[in-house]
């Protein structure tokens, strides 16, 4: 019985103390310097090198995590509270701005706009457009394909029953990815202070946009007479807001078409289907 | 942040000081269980010589050591060490015949396997798989099929065993292999013949000292 | 014990069956998970030797959590769930020797278990010995009740048999593939997708559900 | 002799392949066949680990196991971990685009079923150094096998539109019980050769 | 050339296609004039390039073949005004692509002859470099084989580079067109004199002129135009799509390839559609500016077919209604040819300098559901850039913007043959071209970082 | 000007060559009706009944998932079909009715939906439906009934109650492989030529295969090179290796006309599908099933190799893929 003790105590602690002792060793000759930050995340994690994440190991998980090519989340292992504390440590930079939001400048849903032709082929407004630019009478605006939807990560768009994107600015977390999404380019990122948008960017004036879409904006210059001076300008039959600062919603009341709408959430909400509906 | 780095030595006893624990606790687990291990494996191995000798009575573990074969002393309740054969005695005290285990692969793995021989009338009388990762309900049938394993009965092993196809066996030593599973059946067949071709010429002479013992 | 830590114990005990199921969501444990599976008695020894290692450890390392420095963390759960395992296989050995012929080296295997490396990593190194427990048996539990999911699939449908006992006739003509090795694959795959097919159907009511209170309340709210 | 031997790698490589018909090393090879690459390369520092390991644990077996049979575990695992953390520490001093290639595979290997389970089975079977290098081999050359085809299979079942129910784990699931329906192919192979 | 070599074709490109070409109701119609008609529209943007500026205002008076749109910057050229009259408005007006462009729109006068507001003629020989290319930018020169790339960047050749081999495009592999051809009969003497002064504008040595063997009238019309010039040679092709395309018609005749993402020009080669070499050729002999083009009309749509001289501008509406009108049931109008084209929403849009044909259809063309892709091979087997097309367009539906690199996404110069073949029916070219525009999307971010 | 009528609009290109997915499966079907002929010629209306219960398993297991989807659009493609024909021909004759439809079940299920569907999916459907099968219930799947069959005399186990044992009542024979390989008896080539063997029903009769490959193959229905690299690396492989090692290794008449190699050569190989896009790649493809087949058929414990071999290589193919991508035009 003791004899086993002996034996056992020490062979183990042979052991344990030779590795230990080459470990020892090795970690001070064979050292390697890195980014500091990698050993900080590293610690977070659970250092089981599951692999479930992908990557091969907790330390290169850190290292994309540092490196932005992966998220949090993906650590299967980590409860919730360790991801929230990765993900709080990797984000300290950013946050500190105004929230932005992707807002659509077109209005035009299905039952705004002619649609002049029978498109058949891939139900992607890029590919839509590439065909003669869709089969909607207007070649500024939205197509409704929803690319924007599919691109947005936060599952911040939903297509309306008009076939409009519609953005759910609690969700969006302005990255960009909608704007990169659009052919058209009909997204921008706005401050959520600035409420006042114009819905359209097609550059006629007139009967000539009349005829393509009722919901565009028809070059009138009503917005730009009622707002502030010089807050608002008529550039290309569009209005453009110089001093989104100064403008209120007074400057909208005069639109014949609501292309130039005051935004309090989403947009086209205010706006009851029936009214385009004719 | 940053906690202060322990020594090096705080680390190796540390971790020195659990090896040492674990160690204590694996002693006392292992003296606790070791002789019911031990048991049990011995008993494994008796009660299959036992039924791959049929009639015999009393089992003893034989090594060869130097080329001699050797009556293994040990206590009952630990298994013999790799390589032991085990002679079964009758209810006379007459050798009855000799178990040897054997492996080698099968279908898919590994097959482990003992069986009894009767070096007097150079006969197998007797086989038992142990192990094997055979396919269930075609493979496995030669741990199980009545039928094939009959064929163990009384095995002429001159000039080899040789498998057949089930229903052909014309020769007192050729074997029904199983239908369905002829490559396990032959695994069994080879694995029998090779065993057979290392002990056969050394079981003679171990024969001759385990009936002498039992004279004894 | 107070409210608090009992209410909390219990959630860390409640959680690990199924909502963070260690085989079902985490995907961890799978080895064992599948290849001891082929019959439910297997399956059941298993799950009660890798509870008993996973929650002695997680009790260990969650005492030890202050002493142990950090760079040799690894190295001590090592050599505690090694500890633990030693004596879970010798234990088997000396009273259960058919079971533990049949799980062979996976006893053993129980050591590299990412499961249990993974618990003391992630929880018992960072919490009370209570909440440890808790975690631990929550997660032995929901490790037991799917490694049982998975034998019973398999046992039944490979065997006709549920625990060795005959449930489908005898004539049934029973389906090797379910214990062979891709059968384990399968019935693992298969018990996901209809979780998945069930979950989507308690969303998919849930929506509906939301969707008509919504309309409820928009017709008879009545927005300006 | 050398049948014996082309039957152990043929063995542990094809017939029983180490993820696909005996299970060990699963939640690595589930969680890092997405991408190719990566697969690739945990395959590759696999086989080496799985070099070491054997030959550690045979000296084990064979000079210290036989007087302390109960340390059998916890010391091929501390030795392996131990071992391999070294030989990481060393490439990754002398060899810096060695080690981000395969280096950074190595701590997930060491606590891995795969690497226990090879210590164990090829000191169950009581093979010699030479035989538990070359099973150790065939294990690696299998898992390498493994996870190459399964990487691939996976990144191109990512360019399909996959049912919402399966995606994901699920369908990885299938997929490799597909694979090990078509190992099975091997059964038997080289059977005949080692007499 | 014509010989034995027609049975089998000659040497050609690998891969490739054979569309039937339907090219026999047109082939043997001789090029008419179509008559003035109101209104013309007249883009800005008609070439590869920054759009003219406009130089004209609304009201003002304006002469067949007067600058109305000035080049902005080196890449790009001047427009002209295809008819005599007065600027109706200056507005952003359809156009082939089915955007609105900037475009001059100008009402004919009914009562002026609408002669020719004619430059001075001029021999090249005697005139500078320099000059030479800027009276081709000012006479609104571009290609006119599909990509209406501005002629004088062209033939700008860099310093340190130079121009070995001219090769003159008249394949019109396209099915359905065939206003080269009837240019090629027709006006021979243009087309080899545009020819000349293209070598000697390059200083080069050898001028080949590629044709389809199909074209039996234009090889021996061009052979005969060329007798005696030893340095030009009329190459007999086999009847292959797109043995028109510039990178085919190069492996063709010289047995090379030119390197991805390099241009002819590195291999010496310039090649320029007969088109461009008669519009060329009237420039200088004549002073005539691009200001009309010849377009062919086709297809069962249309209730006649013919080949048609058009001034540029001329809106879709009147060249169909000139051929008679569209039939009943026509359900698809193309501009351009039937594997490359671009289908038409209405027919507002007018003819610019790159529109080759316009093609009415009954109905849309073997348009059958599509399926999945079944990996079956033949868009490879079919593709002359040897490239992957169904791998192509499960990445870009993927957008996986890499991989779309790695395979080489930016050579597809989207003829088309791969979609022809496809028996799934995917519209691989389309998607193709979604790839293509998000690999040249991430390379502008790439740069921008 | 008078009103236009509304346009339609479409990409480029507006031609087509014609050909459809939905046309390529039916003339597979067509091709298959003379092997399904032969089949019922040698093993009697059993082999019908066997090809009509796998197809049912399939054609509904395909209308089970696809009409959630797309209506039952994905039926007409005729694909589910033709796997489940296909599943047939490679099962043996007396095989129960459950059995054969639960192959078909598994292969649009297993083989198919899970991928998403046509085109999708990586292994060929109809032999990871006989691999399954195989695996599940080896004891049926390698019992073989003796050609020259009464045509309408049907065997006991073809009716066995689902999922419930077989009895086995039939003489059992072993196939030209299982009698080369486990009692060392030769076949002659004369039957293996017309079909006089026991196997699977659509396998034995080389000469039907041959004439429906080469139909096939000349309406380019498939592509040749995956069939010819298959038939020509088994037949030189084994020619080399019978020089070498005449025991174990038939001649290669024997290999390339005995088993299944036709028919997967002809029917299996060819599933654009599964196998590579490029044409190295096929190449490639069609060498590796050749190595598997020998190597399994001499080396191996299995008397067959050949679906095992295409499954295999099946899961190779994105690798294939990947790497035989030809060289682009001046890349
Ligand atoms: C899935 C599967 C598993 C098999 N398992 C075994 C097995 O474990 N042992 C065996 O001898 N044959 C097995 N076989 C059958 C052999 O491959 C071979 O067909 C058989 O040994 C031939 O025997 P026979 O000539 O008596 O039919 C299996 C076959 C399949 C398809
Ligand atoms: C972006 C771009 C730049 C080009 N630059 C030159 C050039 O510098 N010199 C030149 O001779 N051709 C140039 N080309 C013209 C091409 O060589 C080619 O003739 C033209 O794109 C028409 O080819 P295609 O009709 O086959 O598409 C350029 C083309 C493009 C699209
Ligand atoms: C698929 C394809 C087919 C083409 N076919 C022709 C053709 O038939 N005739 C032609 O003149 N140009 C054709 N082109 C354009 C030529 O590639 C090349 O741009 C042109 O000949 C250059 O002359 P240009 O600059 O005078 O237009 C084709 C281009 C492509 C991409
Ligand atoms: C030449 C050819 C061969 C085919 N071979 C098979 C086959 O072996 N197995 C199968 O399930 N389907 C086959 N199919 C049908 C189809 O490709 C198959 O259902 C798809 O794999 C399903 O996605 C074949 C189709 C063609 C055109
Ligand atoms: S894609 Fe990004 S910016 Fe656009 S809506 Fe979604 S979260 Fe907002
Ligand atoms: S906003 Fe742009 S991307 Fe979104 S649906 Fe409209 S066109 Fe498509
Ligand atoms: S469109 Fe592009 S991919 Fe298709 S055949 Fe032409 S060059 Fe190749
Ligand atoms: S031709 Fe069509 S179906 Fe065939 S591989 Fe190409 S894309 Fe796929
Ligand atoms: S349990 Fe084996 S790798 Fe996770």
């Amino acid at each position: 019985m003791v004899n086993a003790l002996v034996l056992a105590s020490g062979v183990l602690g042979g052991i344990a103390f030779f590795f230990g002792a080459v470990l020892a060793v090795a970690h001070r000759y064979l050292r390697v310097e890195e980014d500091p930050r990698i050993e900080a995340v590293e610690r977070l994690l659970p250092g089981t090198n599951c692999g479930a994440c992908g990557e091969p190991g907790c330390r290169s998980f850190a290292e994309a995590l540092v490196a932005g090519r992966t998220a949090p989340g993906k650590c299967t292992v980590s409860p919730a509270s360790a991801v929230q504390a990765i993900a709080k440590f990797l984000g300290v930079e950013a946050g500190l701005e105004e929230k932005r939001v992707a807002r659509l400048h077109c209005a035009g849903g299905k039952s705004a706009v002619r649609r002049l032709a029978d498109y058949s082929g891939p139900r992607s407004c890029r590919a839509a457009y590439w065909v003669n630019a869709g089969e909607r009478a207007c070649p500024w605006g939205c197509l409704g394909f929803g690319d924007c939807e599919r691109a947005c990560t936060f599952d911040a768009i939903w297509m309306n029953e008009q076939e409009l994107p519609v953005v759910e600015p609690e969700k969006c977390t302005a990255c960009g990815d909608c704007v990169e999404a659009c052919p058209l380019e009909l997204f921008t990122l706005e401050p959520i202070s600035h409420k006042l948008i114009v819905q359209c960017r097609a550059p006629l004036a007139g009967e000539a946009i009349r005829a393509l879409c009722r919901v565009a904006c028809d070059a009138c210059g009503r917005c730009a007479l009622d707002a502030p001076p010089g807050a608002i300008e008529m550039r290309d039959n569009l209005p453009v807001i110089l001093d989104p600062k100064r403008v209120d919603e007074t400057c909208t009341y005069r639109c014949p078409t609501g292309a130039i709408r005051w935004i309090e959430g989403r947009q086209f909400e205010d706006r009851p289907v029936e009214e385009l509906v004719e | 942040m940053r906690e202060r780095e322990p020594g090096p030595w705080r680390l190796i006893l540390t971790l020195g000081g659990a090896g040492w624990l674990a160690g204590a606790l694996l002693v006392g687990v292992y003296l606790a269980t070791d002789p019911s291990i031990q048991r049990n494996r011995a008993r494994a191995l008796f009660a299959a010589a036992q039924r791959v000798l049929p009639g015999a009575e009393r089992i003893e573990a034989w090594l060869f050591k130097e080329g001699e074969p050797v009556r293994y002393e040990g206590p009952r309740d630990v298994p013999p060490p790799p390589g032991a054969l085990f002679a079964g005695y009758g209810p006379d005290g007459t050798l009855v015949g000799v178990a040897i285990p054997a492996e080698g692969p099968g279908f898919q793995d590994t097959i482990r396997l003992v069986y009894g021989f009767d070096p007097q009338r150079r006969l197998v009388i007797g086989l038992e798989v142990l192990e094997s990762r055979e396919t269930p309900g075609l493979g496995d049938k030669i741990a199980y099929d009545p039928d094939f394993l009959a064929n163990f009965g009384a095995l002429e092993v001159e000039p080899e065993v040789v498998a057949v196809r089930r229903g052909e066996k014309r020769r007192p030593h050729e074997v029904d292999c199983i239908t369905g599973a002829t490559i396990s059946s032959e695994a069994v067949v080879a694995i029998l013949n090779r065993s057979l071709e290392a002990w056969l010429p050394r079981l003679e002479r171990a024969a001759e000292r385990m009936r002498e013992r039992t004279g004894a | 014990m107070s409210g608090p830590v009992r209410e909390s114990a219990w959630r860390e005990f409640a959680k690990g069956w199924w909502r963070e199921n260690p085989v079902f969501i985490a995907v961890l444990g799978l080895c064992p998970a599948l290849a001891v599976t082929a019959s439910l008695r297997n399956a059941l020894v298993m799950s009660g030797a890798t509870a008993f290692v996973l929650i002695g450890a997680s009790l260990v390392v969650s005492a030890l959590r202050h002493v142990v420095p950090r760079q040799v963390r690894i190295s001590v759960y090592i050599v505690v769930i090694a500890t633990l395992v030693t004596a879970v296989d010798f234990a088997l050995a000396a009273w259960m020797p058919v079971a533990h012929r049949e799980l062979g080296a996976f006893i053993a295997l129980i050591v590299v278990n990412c499961l249990i490396l993974g618990r003391q990593e992630a929880f018992a190194s960072k919490n009370r010995p209570v909440l440890a427990l808790a975690d631990a048996a929550g997660m032995a539990g929901g490790f037991a009740l799917s490694l049982c999911m998975i034998g019973a699939v398999r046992e039944l449908l490979g065997n006709g048999r549920v625990l060795g006992l005959r449930v489908l006739p005898a004539a049934y003509e029973p389906w090797a593939v379910m214990i062979l090795p891709p059968g384990g694959f399968f019935a693992l795959g298969l018990l996901l997708t209809v979780f998945a097919w069930l979950r989507e159907r308690a969303e998919q009511r849930r929506r509906a559900e939301q969707a008509r209170v919504a309309a409820a309340a928009r017709s008879g709210g009545g927005a300006p | 002799m050398r049948g014996e031997l082309i039957w152990i790698f043929a063995s542990a490589c094809l017939i029983n392949n180490f993820t696909l018909t005996y299970f060990l090393g699963l939640c690595p090879f589930f969680g890092v066949t997405g991408r190719l690459a990566t697969a690739l390369r945990l395959g590759l520092a696999n086989i080496f680990v799985m070099t070491i390991t054997a030959g550690a644990a045979w000296l084990l077996e064979r000079f210290v196991l036989p007087w302390v049979p109960y340390l059998r575990l916890i010391s091929f695992i501390l030795v392996i971990a131990s071992t391999v953390q070294f030989v990481e520490m060393l490439i990754r001093k002398t060899s810096p685009a060695l080690f981000r290639a395969l280096g950074i595979y190595l701590p997930l290997i060491t606590t891995n079923c795969a690497i226990l389970g090879l210590a164990l089975f090829a000191t169950n079977r009581g093979y010699g150094l030479l035989a538990s290098v070359i099973y150790a081999l065939g294990a690696g050359v299998g898992l390498l096998l493994a996870l190459v085809l399964m990487a691939s299979l996976r990144e191109e079942a990512a360019l399909a539109p996959v049912p919402r129910l399966v995606r994901g784990t699920a369908l990885s699931f299938f997929v490799a019980g597909i694979l090990s329906l078509a190992f099975m192919g091997f059964a038997g192979l080289f059977h005949g050769v080692v007499e | 050339m014509i010989g034995p070599w027609v049975l089998w074709g000659g040497p050609s490109f690998r891969h490739g296609v054979h569309p039937e070409a339907s090219k026999e109701a047109t082939n043997r119609l001789p090029i008419e004039r179509m008559p003035f008609v109101e209104r013309y529209v007249v883009p800005m943007s008609q070439h590869t390039g920054a759009p003219a500026v406009p130089v004209v205002r609304r009201g003002e008076r304006v002469h067949r073949g007067q600058i109305v749109g000035r080049p902005h910057g080196y890449l790009s050229v001047a427009v002209h005004a295809p008819v005599t009259g007065v600027v109706e408005a200056v507005e952003p007006r359809p156009h082939p692509t089915g955007t609105r462009q900037l475009a001059v729109v100008i009402r004919a006068d009914p009562f002026d002859p609408q002669r020719a507001a004619h430059i001075r003629p001029a021999d090249p020989r005697w005139l500078p470099r320099e000059e030479i290319l800027r009276r081709i930018q000012l006479g609104g020169l571009v290609g006119l084989g599909g990509a209406a790339f501005p002629t004088h960047v062209k033939l700008d050749v860099p310093e340190g580079k130079r121009v070995r081999f001219v090769v003159l495009n008249g394949c019109e592999c396209e099915p359905y067109l065939t206003c080269d051809h009837r240019l090629m009969v027709e006006r021979r003497d243009a087309v080899v004199r545009g020819l000349r002064i293209l070598m000697q504008v390059t200083g080069c040595e050898r001028g080949y002129i590629g044709i389809e063997a199909d074209k039996p009238d234009a090889i021996e019309a061009l052979q005969a135009e060329a007798r005696d010039d030893p340095r030009v040679e009329v190459v007999s092709l086999r009847v292959k799509y797109p043995q028109g395309a510039e990178r085919m018609l190069i492996e063709t005749i010289f047995h090379r390839e030119v390197p991805s993402g390099k241009l002819p020009l590195d291999l010496e080669i310039l090649v320029q559609n007969v088109a461009t070499a008669a519009a060329l050729a009237d420039l200088f002999d004549r002073g005539q500016p691009l200001i009309e083009r010849v377009v062919t009309a086709a297809g069962d749509g249309l209730r006649r077919a013919a080949n048609l001289l058009v001034p540029i501008g001329t809106p879709l509406a009147d060249v169909v209604e000139h051929c008679g009108g569209l039939r009943e049931e026509a359900r698809q109008v193309i501009l351009g040819g039937p594997m490359m084209g671009q289908a038409q929403k209405t027919l507002e849009a007018p003819i610019v300098k790159g529109t080759s044909g316009v093609l009415a259809f009954s109905r849309p063309l073997g348009f059958v559901e599509e399926d999945p892709c079944i990996r079956c091979g033949r868009c490879l087997e079919a593709c002359p850039m040897i490239l992957n097309p169904s791998r192509l367009a499960a990445l870009a539906r993927q957008q996986d913007v890499e991989a779309l690199e790695r395979l080489h996404a930016l050579d597809c110069f989207e003829c088309g043959s791969c979609a022809y073949v496809c028996p799934s029916h995917i519209p691989l070219v389309q998607l193709i071209r979604v790839g293509k525009a998000l690999v040249r999307q991430a390379r502008r971010t790439r740069q921008v970082a | 000007m008078s009103e236009a009528p509304r346009l339609e609009l479409r990409a480029a290109p507006f031609l087509h060559r014609g050909l459809s997915t939905r046309r390529l499966m039916y003339e597979v079907l067509a091709s298959l009706v003379p092997v399904v002929g032969a089949a019922v010629y040698f093993f009697g209306v059993a082999a019908l009944l066997v090809v009509l219960a796998s197809s049912a398993g399939a054609v509904l297991t395909e209308w089970f998932f696809g009409a959630s989807r797309r209506g039952l659009g994905t039926l007409r493609d005729g694909s589910a079909l033709l796997t489940g024909v296909l599943l047939a021909l490679t099962l043996p004759p007396a095989l129960p009715l459950w059995m054969a439809f639960l192959g078909g079940v598994v292969a649009i299920g297993l083989g198919k939906t899970i991928w998403g569907g046509l085109g999708q999916n990586l292994f060929n459907p109809a032999l990871v439906g006989r691999a399954f099968l195989q695996a599940a219930f080896p004891e049926a799947l390698t019992t073989w009934t003796p050609p020259g069959r009464d045509l309408w005399s049907v065997p006991a186990s073809t009716f066995a109650w689902p999922f419930m044992r077989a009895d086995v009542d039939v003489t059992t024979s072993a196939t030209p492989l299982g009698l080369a390989k486990f009692a060392g008896q030769p076949t002659e080539l004369e039957a293996l030529w017309f079909g006089n063997t026991a196997g699977s029903l659509g396998e034995t009769s080389a000469v039907v295969l041959v004439v429906c490959g080469l139909v096939l193959a000349l309406r380019r229905v498939f592509d040749w090179r995956l069939c010819v690299s298959t038939i020509l690396g088994v037949a030189l492989l084994s020619g080399v290796l019978h020089a070498v090692l005449p025991e174990q290794c038939p001649p290669p008449a024997f290999t390339v006309l005995s088993g299944g190699l036709l028919f997967g050569a002809v029917y299996m190989v060819t599933d654009p599908v599964t196998t590579p896009l490029t044409p190295l790649g096929a190449w490639i493809f069609g060498s590796g099933v050749a190595v598997l087949v020998v190597l399994i058929r001499v080396w191996g414990g299995l008397p067959e190799g050949v679906m095992y071999a295409i499954l295999l290589m099946n899961a190779a193919t994105p690798l294939i893929n990947r790497y035989s991508q030809p060289r682009p035009y001046g890349g």
